[in-house]
């Protein structure tokens, strides 16, 4: 897995690319949440377009990091997940625990809304 | 294909050769004449039984080894999935997806499984957990929408 | 990956497998930490021998199988493949690069392997036959020039 | 494996694609040859452009049809092989029993010049 983060409007957008599965990109999953803490920047996107695979570690995972900056009053949103991954976030429910949304604007929208 | 025939993998208890689990299912899948989106399916399922079977099974005791059997007939695979473990009750697993359980970062695995393929069992051995999976080609089954 | 690791693969003899057999080859080379020009060497040499193994081995009879062990250790990947047939001697096989073999359309099995891994041996069971493969990392090992 | 057959100058062109391996691979391959030959043609050039994978049966069937083709006076030349495919020609010496061109023209050229 591969990320690179982009700011709009002063909130993180980080676009994940190729497989959230058990192992590293879990622990790169988790950086990118940790760095942003530590910045003090609260809300974030994850830009799932580019994810083509995730495993049930990888959406334990997205659970993980929601709940971390939920615990400080922040927020994580999902944005544009794909095929299979879009259908388990829907099967685990995890779309009803974090936003999850068509598009990045859409997740931008959203995240400053609330 | 008309007879059963069985492919047997076993491999030590490391998390390292998840990918290579996954790849060899979704190529049997695709020998056995599955389609794209069914050999993912596969790939996913026997992904998480083996993370199951590693991780709760063997405790990711090197020395203890994961078993895992495709058998092939004509529309349907069969995946047996073994560990050395001491096995658990499939039915007392919390449901992941309840309110309170939704806030929890594992749980899904079993979840999963049952949504990718048709049908799964478990048998209990003494030692050891086998998970039992069944995936039938649409066109040969049942369809998707009516087994799950 | 310290210690050495087994990963044993068992078939019926049937070239439906091949690609599947070839894929988990390619798969553990790369959990091995082979580049993508190596993986893909060990994969076809893996293809050949298991070829051989059903094909002269088990002359295609589907009660017998093939094993395939892969054993990883750092930097090396060492492939034994075993059949149940009646053996053969590897000095015995034609040389297919000279000129009157060059018009037959077999007998370039051996010869891709041998191009393929560092080391080939050959060992006769009664019955069966194992080739075993040895591939080493060109940065851990000697280098691919020199070996082969 | 797929082919397309094209014809230049009276001459079949066929582009392969995909792997030239045992089973099925190897029967598209023959039936190419001998439609070619039952329509009296049989100088051909396969156009190994598009074939990324052979195995030791793939490389037989190449000299296979090259033995029918000479036999009845025709020829086999394979243009444009690439990467591995390139190798395993060298490797097996096949290379110096049919010719191999690095291009399509090349080959054309050549078997015209016989
Ligand atoms: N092979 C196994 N051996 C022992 N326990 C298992 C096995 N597979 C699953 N379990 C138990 O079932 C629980 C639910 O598994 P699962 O749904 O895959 O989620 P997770 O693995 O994320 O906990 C596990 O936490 C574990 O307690
Ligand atoms: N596992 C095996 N069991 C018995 N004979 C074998 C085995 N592998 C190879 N051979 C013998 O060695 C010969 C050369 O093998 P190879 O170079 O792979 O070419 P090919 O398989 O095309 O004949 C075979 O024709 C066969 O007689």
């Amino acid at each position: 897995m591969s990320h690179q983060v982009d700011y709009r409007d002063g909130i993180a957008v980080t676009r994940l690319t190729g497989r959230i599965t058990v192992g590293n990109a879990l622990d790169d999953v988790r950086e990118v949440v940790e760095e942003e803490i530590a910045a003090g920047r609260l809300r974030v996107v994850f830009d799932l377009g580019g994810v083509n695979f995730v495993d049930s570690a990888g959406l334990g995972e997205l659970v993980a990091c929601h709940r971390s900056l939920d615990k400080l009053g922040g927020r994580l949103v999902l944005a544009a997940p794909r095929g299979k991954v879009r259908d388990l976030l829907e099967l685990t429910r995890i779309g009803e625990l974090l936003s999850v949304c068509a598009t990045v604007d859409e997740a931008l929208q959203r995240i400053v809304e609330d | 294909m008309g007879r059963e025939e069985t492919i047997t993998l076993s491999l030590p208890s490391s998390l390292a050769y998840l990918d290579a689990v996954q790849g060899m299912a979704e190529l049997l899948a695709c020998t056995a004449g599955f389609d794209e989106e069914a050999r993912l399916d596969v790939g996913l399922a026997v992904r998480e039984g083996a993370i199951n079977a590693i991780k709760h099974g063997n405790r990711l005791d090197p020395a203890k080894s994961v078993c895992i059997e495709f058998r092939l007939t004509a529309g349907v695979l069969k995946i047996a999935i073994r560990d050395e473990g001491a096995g658990f009750e499939p039915q007392l697993t919390p449901d992941p997806t309840t309110p309170e359980n939704l806030w929890r970062s594992s749980g899904r695995g079993l979840l999963l499984i049952r949504s990718l393929v048709n049908e799964v069992h478990f048998r209990r051995h003494d030692p050891g957990m086998e998970l039992i999976l069944i995936k039938s080609r649409p066109a040969d089954g049942q369809r998707d929408e009516e087994a799950s």
